[in-house]
Order: structure tokens, then C-alpha cells, then sequence
């Protein structure tokens, strides 16, 4: 049997760091960033047009809904559950609010389609929270009954915008110089990103998200904050919905039946994770960029119809594996 | 001289990393056959993980690792570590599986077999009664996410008793035990080593737990072996806290303190059931002692966790019964959860976030400010916390300074009544009587303090009055300060010291 | 060299803009529109935008950025396009509908070359009502496109005009969702359990035809329910040919493709153009299917590698 | 109802026991099988033949290549996964099986087919167990790219099956009076629950998905057990897809687009949670034939394509919040 006894010194505790660096707050946010450059110079030696300021109009305008859509999801996404009626209620707002236009409203009528969002919010806030479902249940049965409800509507027809003025929601400036797709966009990234990081009850959706038990325990009102999550993604939903009409000066009953997809997949590449507790505001927007950047190169590049579901998979996987080699060459888990 | 053919596991040299943390700096460390070897050391000195390494659930960076049969031959790592089985400091629960199930699917080794319910309960019934017979007879087909904390460890421990390995490692097993249950553990322990030649690797803060049940001990220091292989009887308790780096820790004994402040508020609380009650006057300290069924219903209805019927808790300015804990924190009832893993920690949020949590849910503030920052690290350093940054994530501290966070949430935060549930449970010895003392200066300042603990030694140590419970759950008494003593504790929970 | 290299800088390029691609018949038109691209020396590029009208209008604007000269669009719908109208305007590019025409009322396009939905609609109610009256009966069933759609409102509207002038009852329209001959089936199964007296079926596109001749087929029912299809394709002129169905309804999705590539050619060329080309569905039976003229019909239906 | 007896004397332990009841075992799964019943009896209020022999018929045709999907997707969901890949799978392996007969291959084309299922299940374990990816964007991307191939395979065309005789594999019968479609999703139904409930290699299935982390810690083959869910999963789906095109002797580039979200819907309402550890293959099972039961009940009421979304929607609702209910009056949460 070995016996030892060594004495030293005892060790001095290191300092505690208190600054959280910008770079490894956002690392994957940079690593996406990054990600995005690459694809837009990639596509840039293909087709020079890629690189030009048009096209960057093209990128933002084309991505504005699908950015705010995702900025929605993630708020759901961080409390740990899901969004699946997202599409549909983007839909339904665009025929809801082009129908109330037809039969007589003037730009009230988008108010009337916001409620839209605060309805299918509201629902599924309460059963989320009140009735106790599963999120993924809740949200599949409004998707499936929104997505009904916005052929119902017209019973089927799209429906132009009567409104002329109405492009303005989308394509004025309420600010000189920026069309209010870009504003909304970065009005909303900036307000919800403070919101998350800097404000009390945006902690909360983490702590909510990170583990229901223990933040019911702290104090924080956990069905509360909940119900605000699904309420804020439908209304940003439905506003995107607004966004979207108003640009094209339509409603489609299908509009939006491939966004929803879409707005999880940002959130995800964006870093949240699925199972809550994590994600950032800057994170979803890049992620929904990045999808349309993609969407964008394959159309200019003139990559066959056929072939683009394949090259946009591969993207994504190769921008999440850059992501994830990063994260582990750091160590972390 | 060393006989190292005797030892069934053996470490020379270990070093590891998570990252730009070094953790273990170079650890030796060695268990023979047949004994029950304590490991000690400070939190996060890196007794979990080096327990990790020996088990393979982390991977070593440099040394030596070696397991050997009963001849002395050197087995491969893999085959040694079938020979091992572990009882992790933060439990390995199933949440979704049945008690019987959770117990005996892992000794299933090969997936094509038949999984036979019956054989399964069988073992699992014969484990499970080793440590309480009673428990073993009712919840073989409960499900483990329905279990309490306590009845979870009972669970971990059936399995790796039941596992028929050579060597067991148990982390901090004896921290969600009761008194009864924790002496019956050891009798398990000490009739396997003896018969059987199992070897035991135990875990534990608590000193006296540490001489009745270990005869060696080896203690770590900062990821290094300072004291290896000595007999505990060797080292007197004020050694073993000096090996470990904590001299300045003293012994203190209750003394008398000031009187309370009381600037809070002059109202008593009244806690009552039918036939019963118990009035706490502001800035003392109760403690709550017995088995946790009444414990737990108590506790419930202090801080509106669930819709109590039993107990009543009186208080001007208070309702009847709290709807919820949100309510209750606001009303100034704060609460320390005795499930780190599952309810206390927010495994996703940095540090600071952990910290603050109740702060902010409480103090009805809009925004996270830059203050914030300082007001965490002030907490940090007055638990002594080890950490290297504010930000990182809870799951790469230890699990005693986990716990200092959960404590660090409540610390001099103005509330009317705190609850704690085991709040020193994982805290090594320097810093637990640091805690005793923070809590007890919050005292003073007027708060209630409710200290429910299954270490008898500590009740004794702090406490002004005590309310203990039987095994039934039922409420047994209330013991004031001059009366306390281990024997009356004994009498009213029902269970030996 | 010079002049190639000129010449390649004067090569205008067409673009096609897909609604979507989960339905075979844009596919054709696009073939139609590359194969007339190729003839007239043009450079093909395509597009799709998942049936949402937002994608189409970047789908249309992306082209402008990537330089195209001319646009042939199959649109999501017809009120989808003013906007998109009004900025090709602006860019000066002319632009074809085809399968879809532009909202009524719109004067920006080049050229219109759609189906003439309504009328095919009475023609083919009324031969499916024929159908139902030469097998002793009155009751049709129709499998339906999505009624979102006009085109497919359109057949409706005249197939209901057939059935009323014709003494036909329609008891059963369901409605695809997915455009799948499985879907069909379930469908046509469905129905005619519910309607057991069912004695023609209405297929409003090619793989409802399909899915209703398997069917009956399963059910022992070949030809005792008649069937008649709009669109054809090589599966359904194989049906035809063994008689599982009775008639088609071709729709000339290459034609549209190949006609509206004609006439933004034309724009281009500052030659004379046609904007409104309604084209007839021409029926074709199982006698007349090996005859030269449906052979013509069919090289406009779709491409011949299918 | 558990009931327990307590062995005080414990002197003869064989014969004491606890025992859980089939019912309660089942409770879940009963109450669907109630809420089918119920729904076939309203339809039949309303068409008498919905009672009908022939309708049963075409309700288990049109229900087996759900039923078979969704018992593949639970095996994922049980291990805390989701696969989001199947439709796609499901369509590619249709497309490469009539193409792989066009170019003159006999029914050894339909083992080309499963090979699809092979690859991406071997694909989507890869990167959700070596790669440690989110299986939510990696089935989404194996969902883009499967997606594109079907259409790449025949360049959109869809493809008539040539060999006359592959209708056997769909409607044949292996046992004289049995078709074989139903046989198949019985056997699967059977030999699935079997595996769960009583293998050990089953039971590591639900010890994944309850927790993943603690089943690493306790020896259990983690990685193993999920990759084997992903396999499993998309071979289902082929086989799904192999039985489709079998029925209907053609195959086209969509054909299982709207399976995907169905089958996870399927898993849900058989009582199966999407954090995982939870499902049996009898639940997935009448999940699915509900939803089967709900479409042909909706096609032969004949109700309005655009109400099939509310409908079902709805019903979904009704059959959770049932299954909730009894939940929370039995005290369980
Ligand atoms: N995953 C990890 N990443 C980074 N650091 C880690 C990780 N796990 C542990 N550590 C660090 O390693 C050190 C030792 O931790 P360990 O859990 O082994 O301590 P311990 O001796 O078991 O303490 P305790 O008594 O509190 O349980 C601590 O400083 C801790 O912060
Ligand atoms: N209260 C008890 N007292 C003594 N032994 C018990 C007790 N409960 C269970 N056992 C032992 O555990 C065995 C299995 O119990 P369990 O309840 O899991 O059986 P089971 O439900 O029949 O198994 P299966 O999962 O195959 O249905 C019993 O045969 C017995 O040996
Ligand atoms: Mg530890
Ligand atoms: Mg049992």
C-alpha cells in the first residue's frame, strides 16, 4: 500500500471573469456570417451580378418575411417549444386582411388581419399552457385549421389588394433612403435582441426554456411567458403576412405554406437549439439570410429546378458542420 | 511496500482537461481489494472527475490507468471497467422507465436478448430491500420521474449494488440520504467487502460519515494527490481540512448572536396543521428534520408549490396559501431547492443568469444591468465560488459549487421567510460552515429561515428550534434550542443517528 | 472570332417562371419554351416559385439582375401578377403568360396563351355526361383540381353548365390536395363507395384519370364507368389505348410553352405579336388516338423523351 | 389500476407481485381506438355504406403506407429524434425502384429501392450520432435532398411500373384471404411492439430517449440505438413507398410529400411525446388509422376540400384533449 502525503501551498483561486466577449457570445452567429460571405463570393465568381447592389436589394426584400417570421419562431423556440402554424397564419392574415379591403375597408384592414395572429396566438398560448399540450401538437392543429381557414376565406380565389397605397407598408420609407422592409427588419432584430439579452422578462424565456420546474420554483411566471411567445410568433407572423401582401399586392391561400419549414430551419442554423434554453435574435435573421442567399445564388447561377432542393440541403449541412467543428475544436459540448 | 497486485484499480499520473481548464494536474490514486476508500478534497478539486476517467465516461489526457484481476494480472481498460460500477454525483436517472427497469436493463448487456420483466424485478426487489425493504416493496413499477430525489439515489444505488461489480464509486451517494438510510447503506458496504472482496470508493463531505465507513482515505487538492492511501484513523479531522486547503475553516459552534434586526418586518409566521402548530418568530432559524414525506408536504405549502391542504401558513399581509411559488417569492418566501440537477439549475444559462434568477423575478426591475455584474461576483466571492468566467455554463463547475449557486440566489436578498432544502448538501466542509454563517447574518437582519437537513450534526450546529417528523410523515414535535441533541432527534424522527 | 463573340453578346436568354413544380404539366411547358428558345437561338434559364406569389416577384426580379431578355411565365395566379407587371414594364421586358392568364383588366403583357378552361369544361361535361347515359345512368362523379385555382373554377363553371343542360346530376367533386395518382385513388374509392350509382367520372387532370381507371380496374369495373381526362400524358394515352378510359382532353403544355416563347421572340424583334391566344383542348377517343392528326396534338402535349 | 401488495414477511417473493393492468397499460392507445370507433359510427349516421365491408377495405388500402411510416417514425420519435426525411424517402425510393425497372431490372429492383431507405437512414444516423447534428436539420436536409432527387431520378417525369406482376408484393397474399398490405402492417404492428416492450434492445429505446446523457452513463449503447432508429426509420418509409407504387404500378416525384407531417402526427396522437421516452407501436398504429379514418370520412360526407384541414384538425384536438383528460383525472401529469 502506498501511503503519501504531499503538502503545498494552497492555490489561489483564479479571477473570475465578468466580461462576456463579443466573439464568443456570437460565435456561431459569426460563424454563419461568415458562412454567408463565402456563399455570396462564391456565387459572385459565377455571376458577377450576384455581387451587385441590386441584388442585395433583391436578397433583403426577398428575405424580409421569412427574417421576421423566424425572429417569431425563435422567441417559441428558446421557451423550449414550437411553432408550426406559422406559414398558415401568414397566409390567412394575407386573405383575411385582402377580403376585409375588398369588401370596403381601407388600411384598417390590416389591423383586422393582425388579429388574425393575436386569435391563433392566443390559442395556442392557451392550450400550450392552460390545457397542457404539446406545443408541436397545438401548433400542427393550427396549422392545419389556419391553412384550411385561409381557403375558406375566399373559398379559394386569391385576392388583389383594392388599396393602391397599400405597397407603401412594405416599399415607402419611413425613414428616407430605407425601404421599411429593411427598417422593420432591423427595428425588430434590435428591439427583440435587447429584449433577449438585456431585459428581465427576455432572461425569462431562456430560464423558461432551460428548464420549466426550476423557473416555476424562481418565481418567473412561466405559463405567463409562454403565452407571450406564441402570441408574439403569430403576430409577427401575421405581420410578415401583412409585409408580403403588401409587396405583391396579393393574397394567395398557399403563400406561406413553405415558409414555416423555412423559419424553423433559420432558427436552428441560427444556433437555437430545439430543445430551448438557447438562441439569439442575430442568430435567426442570419439563419433565414443565409436560406435565402441560397435560394438566391441557385436561381442566379441557373441551377435546375430539380436540383435545388439538393444544393440548398447541402448548404445548410455545410454551414451547420462549420458551426459544429468549431464549437468542438473550442472544447466545448 | 507497495503491493500493487492487490489494487484493483490503480492511477498514476493522471492529467486532464476540458479545454483551457486543467483539471487534474497529475493524480495518483489506488484501491485494493476488499476496502472502503474515501476519496476527499475541497469542491472542484476533481474528485468526479477523476471518477469519470476511471469509469471511461471522460477520456484521460496523460498517465496511467490500470485495472487488475484478482491473480494481479493487468486487464485491458475495457475489460476493467466491466468489473466497475458507479454512482454519479449528479444522478443517471430514466425518467420515462419503471424503478425495476431502471435498476436492472443496464446489467442486460447484449440488445437480441429477451428483456424478462420477472427476472428483472426479481433483482431489482433484492437490491432495493438491501436498503429499505419498505420502499423496495411498493416501487418496483413506479415510474423513476415520479420518484422523489431521495427514493431516485436509493435507485442508483440498488443498481450499482446490484451490478456485481468489483469496484464501486460512489459519488456523494449519502448526500439525499436519511440518517436510517445512509447507516443501513453502510452496513450493505461493509458485508460486501468483507465477504465478497468488493472494493468501495466513497464520496462525502461529511466527516462523520467519512470515519465510521472509510479506512483509507485519499485526499485532492486542485486536480493533485496531497494525502494518498492513509488510514483515516491517522488524520484527525483539523489534518484532513488542512489537506484539502481549508484551514482557515474553524469549527464554529453555536454561539449567540445578536439580536434580530427585525427591520423587515415584526409579524411572526404561523405554520400549522390540524392539532398542530408552530409559531416562528422573525430572524430565527427552524429546522425541519425526519423522513421527507412530511418534509416535503411542509415545504410545498411554504412556498406554494403545490395545492396543500394540510398545512396553513399564517402571516399578516400573507394569504391563506400561496396559488403558486411566484407569489410566494414576491411576498418575500424564498426557496432553495434540494434537486440541483432537475429544478434548481438552469443548465442552459451562464452563471450570472443562474445567479440572478430570483433576484430579478423578485425585485420587479425591467432590465439586466451592468450592476448586476459586480453584485454576481461580490456573491461568487463570498461562496467562494471556483469559476472562470461569469458566462460559462453551469455544467462545467462541480456539484458543490453548483450548489453555491443555487445558494447565491438568495443570499442578502431582503425576504421575510427562506426555505432551504438541504442547502449545504455537496458543500465541502470549509465552505459549509462560511454558509452557516451567511445564513444565520441574514437572520439577523429579521429574515425566517426554515432548514430542512438529514444530517443531524448540522440541525444541532444552527438551528434555534427544530421540528421534527416522524416516519409516517406525521409531525412529532418541536424542539427548542436548549433540548436539542442528537438522542432527542432520534426519538422523535423515528430513526437512528 | 470577332463576330462570335459579338454574337454571343447579342444571345438574348428567355426565362421561364414555374409556379411549382409538383405538377408535371409545367414541367412541359417549360420543355415547350426551351425548345423553342433553342430554334430561335435564345438561352434558357427556369425558375419556380412554390406556388407563393412573393417568390415568383423575386423569382422575376433575380432574372432581371442575372440579365434576361424575355420572361414566359406559368404564374401562381392571375391577381399575383400586377405588380410584376408593372416592374418588367419598367425594366422593358417583355413578358408571356402561359396555362394562366394575367388578371383581367392588365394591359402590360406581350402575350397570352392559356387554355380555353371554360369551354373545354362544357365540352368535356357534356361527353362524360354521354357517358353516364350510354352506361344507363345520370350521376357523375369529379375528381377536381384545387378550386383555388381559376383554371380549375373554370372547368367547373362549364362542366356544371353541361351536366344541367345534359340531364346529368353531379353527386360527388372532391378535390385533390397533392396531385398524386395515389391521392386519386383514395379518392375515386371513397367516392364511389359513398356513390355506388356513379356511372362517368370526371378526372380535371391526368393522374385523377389514372387513379379512376385503377380503380374501377381493382373493382372489376373497366368501362361499365366511363372516364374522361383533361391534360393527357403517356400514362393516360396508354389507358386510352387499352380502353380504361374513353377519352382525353389534351391540353397543349408544350404548345403553350412553344407559342408564348414565339411572341415575346417577336417583341423582341419588333415583330407583330399576338396577346390573346385562347387554345382549344382538342378531344381525342380511343379510335382516333393513332391517327396523324392526334400524333400532332400529342408533340404539343408533351415532350417525346416521356 | 397497479395494485400493489407489499411483501412484509417476504417469504415467498415469487408470489407477490405487482402487476400493471393491460388497460391501464394501453390507456392511451384505448381511447383512440374509442375515438376511431366513434368517428366511423358519425360518418356512417351521415353514409350508410362508410360501414360498409368494401369501405373497411379501402381504409386499411389507403391507411398501410401511413401505418408502416408511422411505425417507423415512432421508432425515431421513442429516441427523443424526429425524421422529417420519410415523404421524400418514400417518393425517391418509388422513383429509383420504376426506373431501376424501366432500364430492365425484375422485381430484385425493389431491393434498389430499399437500398434508398439504407442510405439515407445510414445517412441520418451518421450525422445525428457521429456528427452529434440536431436531428431536426438533419432530417430536413435529407428531406430537401431525397426531395430533389425524386424529381433528378426520371427528370420529373413519373414512371408507370412495368413488370405486371409487382401488384403482388402490394395486393397479394402471402396467406390465402389475408391481402397482403394488411398483413404486412400487422406483422410489422406485431413484431415492433414486441421488440419494444419485451427486448432489451427495445427497451434501450425508450432509456435513449428518457435521457440520453444518463443512458451513456449507464452502458447503454447510445449511438448504436439511435443510428439503428434513423435505419429503421427510412426503411419503413421504403418499404412504404415499395408498397404505394406496387398498388397503383406508377410512381411519381410527390407522391409521399404530405406523408411526412402526417406520420408525425400519426406518433402523437398515439400518445407518443416528442421529447422522447414515451410511444408504443399500437398507439402510432391507430394514430395513423385515424387520421386514414378522418380523410375517407371527409371524402365521403363529401365535405369541401377547404373544411378537410379544420376537420381534421379538429378531430385531432379532440382525440388529445380526450387523452389529456383521462390522464389528468387519473392524477398523472
Ligand atoms: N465539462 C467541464 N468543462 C470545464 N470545466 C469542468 C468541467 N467539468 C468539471 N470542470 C471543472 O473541473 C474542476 C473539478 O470538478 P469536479 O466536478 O471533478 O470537482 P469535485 O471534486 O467533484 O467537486 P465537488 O465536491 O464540488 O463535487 C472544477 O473546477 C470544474 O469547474
Ligand atoms: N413486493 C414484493 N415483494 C417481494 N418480491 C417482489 C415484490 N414485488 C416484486 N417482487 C419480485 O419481482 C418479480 C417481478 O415483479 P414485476 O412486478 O416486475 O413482475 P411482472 O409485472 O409480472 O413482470 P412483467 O414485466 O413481465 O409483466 C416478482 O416475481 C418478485 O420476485
Ligand atoms: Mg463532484
Ligand atoms: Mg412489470
Amino acid at each position: 500500500m502506498t501511503k503519501t502525503i504531499i503538502d503545498q501551498a494552497g492555490a489561489t483561486p483564479g479571477a473570475i471573469r465578468t466580461r462576456e466577449g463579443l466573439v464568443s457570445a456570437y460565435r456561431t452567429e459569426l460563424a454563419i456570417a461568415g458562412a454567408i460571405v463565402l456563399l455570396v463570393l462564391a456565387v459572385g465568381t459565377q455571376v458577377p451580378q450576384a455581387m451587385s447592389w441590386g441584388n442585395f436589394a433583391n436578397i433583403t426584400q426577398a428575405g424580409a418575411p421569412l427574417i421576421i417570421m423566424s425572429l417569431g419562431v425563435l422567441l417559441v423556440v428558446i421557451t423550449g417549444g414550437i411553432d408550426l402554424s406559422v406559414g398558415s397564419v401568414f397566409s390567412l392574415t394575407g386573405m383575411v386582411t385582402a377580403q376585409a379591403m375588398a369588401s370596403g375597408l381601407d388600411v384598417s384592414a390590416a389591423l383586422i388581419g393582425l388579429g388574425v395572429g393575436l386569435v391563433f396566438g392566443s390559442i395556442n398560448g392557451f392550450l400550450v399552457t392552460v390545457a397542457g399540450l404539446a406545443p408541436f401538437v397545438v401548433t400542427l392543429i393550427t396549422f392545419a385549421v389556419a391553412g384550411s381557414l385561409a381557403f375558406i376565406v375566399t373559398n379559394g380565389r386569391s385576392m388583389p389588394i383594392g388599396d393602391p397605397d397599400f405597397w407603401l407598408l412594405n416599399s415607402g420609407s419611413l425613414i428616407p433612403g430605407v425601404p421599411n422592409y429593411i427598417l422593420f427588419c432591423i427595428v425588430l432584430l434590435v428591439v427583440i435582441e435587447i429584449f433577449l439579452k438585456k431585459m428581465v422578462a427576455g432572461r425569462w424565456f431562456y430560464a423558461v426554456g432551460s428548464s420549466a420546474a426550476a423557473a416555476r420554483l424562481l418565481g418567473i411566471p412561466v405559463k405567463r411567458t409562454q403565452f407571450f411567445a406564441y402570441v408574439a410568433s403569430s403576430l409577427l407572423a401575421s405581420f410578415s403576412g401583412l409585409l408580403t401582401i403588401s409587396y405583391i399586392l396579393n393574397a394567395e391561400s398557399t403563400a406561406g405554406s413553405s415558409l414555416m419549414l423555412q423559419a424553423i430551419a433559420a432558427v436552428v442554423i441560427g444556433g437555437a437549439s430545439l430543445l430551448g434554453g438557447t438562441g439569439t435574435a442575430v442568430g435567426a435573421v442570419l439563419g433565414a439570410l443565409m436560406i435565402t442567399v441560397i435560394q438566391n445564388g441557385v436561381n442566379l447561377i441557373g441551377i435546375n429546378s430539380f436540383w435545388q432542393g439538393s444544393v440548398t440541403g447541402l448548404a445548410i449541412l455545410i454551414a451547420v458542420l462549420i458551426d459544429r467543428f468549431s464549437k468542438s475544436r473550442r472544447g466545448a459540448v | 511496500m507497495t503491493d500493487a497486485s492487490k489494487d484493483i484499480v490503480s492511477v498514476r499520473s493522471l492529467t486532464k482537461s476540458y479545454g483551457a481548464t486543467v483539471v487534474l494536474k497529475g493524480v495518483d490514486f489506488s484501491v485494493a481489494r476488499g476496502e472502503i476508500h474515501a476519496l476527499l478534497g475541497g469542491n472542484g478539486a476533481g474528485k468526479s472527475t477523476l471518477i469519470r476517467v476511471i469509469t471511461g465516461t471522460a477520456a484521460k489526457d496523460g498517465g496511467e490507468l490500470v485495472f487488475r484481476d484478482m491473480a494481479g494480472n493487468i486487464l485491458t481498460e475495457a475489460d476493467g471497467r466491466r468489473k466497475v460500477a458507479v454512482v454519479h454525483q449528479e444522478l443517471a436517472l430514466l425518467p420515462h422507465l419503471t424503478v425495476a427497469e431502471s435498476i436492472a436493463l443496464p446489467h442486460f448487456r447484449k440488445g437480441s436478448r429477451v428483456y424478462d420483466g420477472r427476472t428483472a424485478g426479481s433483482q431489482a426487489y433484492a437490491a432495493l430491500s438491501m436498503i429499505d425493504r419498505d420502499f423496495a416493496g411498493t416501487a418496483l413499477n413506479r415510474l423513476v420521474g415520479d420518484l422523489s430525489l431521495h427514493e431516485g439515489q436509493m435507485v442508483e444505488i440498488a443498481r450499482a449494488l446490484s451490478s456485481g461489480a468489483e469496484l464501486i464509486l460512489l459519488d456523494e451517494p449519502t448526500a439525499n440520504l436519511t440518517a436510517a438510510e445512509t447507516e443501513r447503506l453502510f452496513g450493505v458496504l461493509r458485508k460486501l467487502t468483507r465477504g465478497n472482496g468488493l472494493s468501495v470508493v466513497f464520496v462525502s463531505h461529511r466527516m462523520k460519515e467519512i470515519r465510521q465507513i472509510a479506512h483509507v482515505c485519499s485526499i485532492i487538492r486542485d486536480g493533485r494527490t496531497v494525502v494518498g492511501n492513509v488510514p483515516t484513523a491517522e488524520l484527525s479531522d483539523l489534518a484532513i481540512i488542512e489537506h484539502m486547503g481549508q484551514a482557515q475553516a474553524t469549527a464554529v459552534a453555536h454561539s449567540a448572536r445578536p439580536a434580530p434586526v427585525a427591520s423587515l418586518s415584526d409579524e411572526p409566521l404561523t405554520i400549522a396543521e390540524t392539532g398542530f402548530s408552530v409559531t416562528l418568530q422573525p430572524g430565527t432559524i427552524l429546522g425541519v428534520a425526519g423522513a421527507p414525506a412530511g418534509p416535503e408536504t411542509l415545504i410545498a405549502a411554504l412556498i406554494g408549490a403545490a395545492h396543500e391542504r394540510r398545512w396553513t401558513v399564517t402571516r399578516a399581509g400573507w394569504p391563506d396559501r400561496f396559488r403558486s411559488p411566484r407569489e410566494a417569492a414576491r411576498l418575500g418566501a424564498g426557496f432553495v431547492t434540494g434537486d440541483r440537477s432537475h429544478r434548481g439549475i438552469l443548465h442552459s444559462l451562464p452563471i450570472i443568469d443562474n445567479v440572478l434568477a430570483s433576484r430579478r423575478a423578485t425585485r420587479g426591475s425591467l432590465f439586466a444591468t451592468k450592476r448586476e455584474e459586480v453584485e454576481c461576483l461580490d456573491l461568487m466571492q463570498a461562496l467562494k465560488v471556483k469559476a472562470g468566467s461569469l458566462w460559462h455554463l453551469p455544467n462545467t463547475l462541480s456539484g458543490g459549487t453548483q450548489q453555491k449557486l443555487l445558494l447565491a440566489r438568495w443570499l442578502n436578498v431582503p425576504s421575510r421567510l427562506l426555505v432551504l432544502e438541504e442547502p449545504t448538501r455537496g458543500v465541502d466542509i470549509g465552505t459549509k460552515r462560511e454558509i452557516y454563517q451567511l445564513i444565520r447574518d441574514m437572520a439577523t437582519t429579521g429574515t425566517a429561515i426554515v432548514w430542512w437537513s438529514t444530517e443531524n450534526a448540522e440541525l444541532l450546529e444552527i438551528c434555534d428550534q427544530v421540528l421534527a417528523f416522524d416516519t409516517e410523515g406525521r409531525s412529532s414535535g418541536v424542539i427548542e434550542r436548549d433540548e436539542l441533541s442528537e438522542d432527542k432527534l432520534a426519538t422523535l424522527t423515528g430513526m437512528a443517528a | 472570332a470577332l463576330s462570335s463573340v459579338s454574337h454571343a453578346e447579342d444571345r438574348k436568354t428567355v426565362a421561364y417562371l414555374a409556379p411549382s413544380l409538383d405538377i408535371s404539366y409545367w414541367q412541359w411547358v417549360g420543355f415547350g419554351v426551351k425548345q423553342k428558345a433553342q430554334e430561335l437561338g435564345m438561352d434558357y434559364v427556369e425558375f419556380t416559385s412554390e406556388n407563393s406569389p412573393a417568390k415568383q416577384m423575386d423569382n422575376a426580379r433575380t432574372a432581371v439582375t442575372k440579365g434576361v431578355d424575355a420572361i414566359v411565365i406559368g404564374p401562381v395566379s392571375s391577381t399575383s401578377t400586377p405588380p410584376l407587371l408593372a416592374y418588367l414594364k419598367s425594366q422593358n421586358i417583355p413578358i408571356a403568360f402561359a396555362g394562366i392568364g394575367p388578371q383581367p383588366g392588365q394591359t402590360d403583357y406581350t402575350s397570352s396563351v392559356t387554355a380555353n378552361n371554360y369551354e373545354t369544361g362544357k365540352a368535356q361535361g357534356s361527353f362524360v355526361c354521354a357517358l353516364a347515359k350510354e352506361r344507363g345512368g345520370n350521376k357523375v362523379g369529379m375528381l377536381s383540381l384545387p378550386q383555388d385555382r381559376e383554371n380549375a373554377q373554370k372547368y367547373l363553371k362549364g362542366a356544371q353548365e353541361a351536366f344541367a343542360a345534359d340531364g346529368c346530376e353531379l353527386v360527388q367533386m372532391l378535390e385533390t390536395r397533392g396531385l398524386t395518382v395515389n391521392e386519386a385513388v383514395t379518392q375515386a374509392n371513397d367516392m364511389l363507395t359513398a356513390h355506388p350509382d356513379i356511372k362517368a367520372i370526371y378526372g380535371m387532370y391526368d393522374e385523377a384519370g389514372t387513379g379512376a381507371a385503377k380503380v374501377l380496374e381493382t373493382r372489376g369495373l373497366t368501362g361499365k364507368i366511363g372516364i374522361a381526362v383533361a391534360d393527357g400524358s403517356p400514362t393516360t394515352i396508354a389507358l386510352l389505348k387499352a380502353t380504361a378510359i374513353q377519352g382525353i382532353f389534351f391540353q397543349e403544355a408544350v404548345g403553350q410553352g412553344i407559342d408564348g416563347t414565339l411572341q415575346v421572340f417577336n417583341a423582341l424583334t419588333n415583330a407583330p405579336v399576338e396577346k390573346d391566344l385562347a387554345l382549344v383542348m382538342p378531344l381525342v377517343t380511343a379510335d382516333k388516338i393513332d391517327t396523324a392528326e392526334a400524333k400532332a396534338v400529342i408533340a404539343r402535349v408533351f415532350p417525346p423523351s416521356n
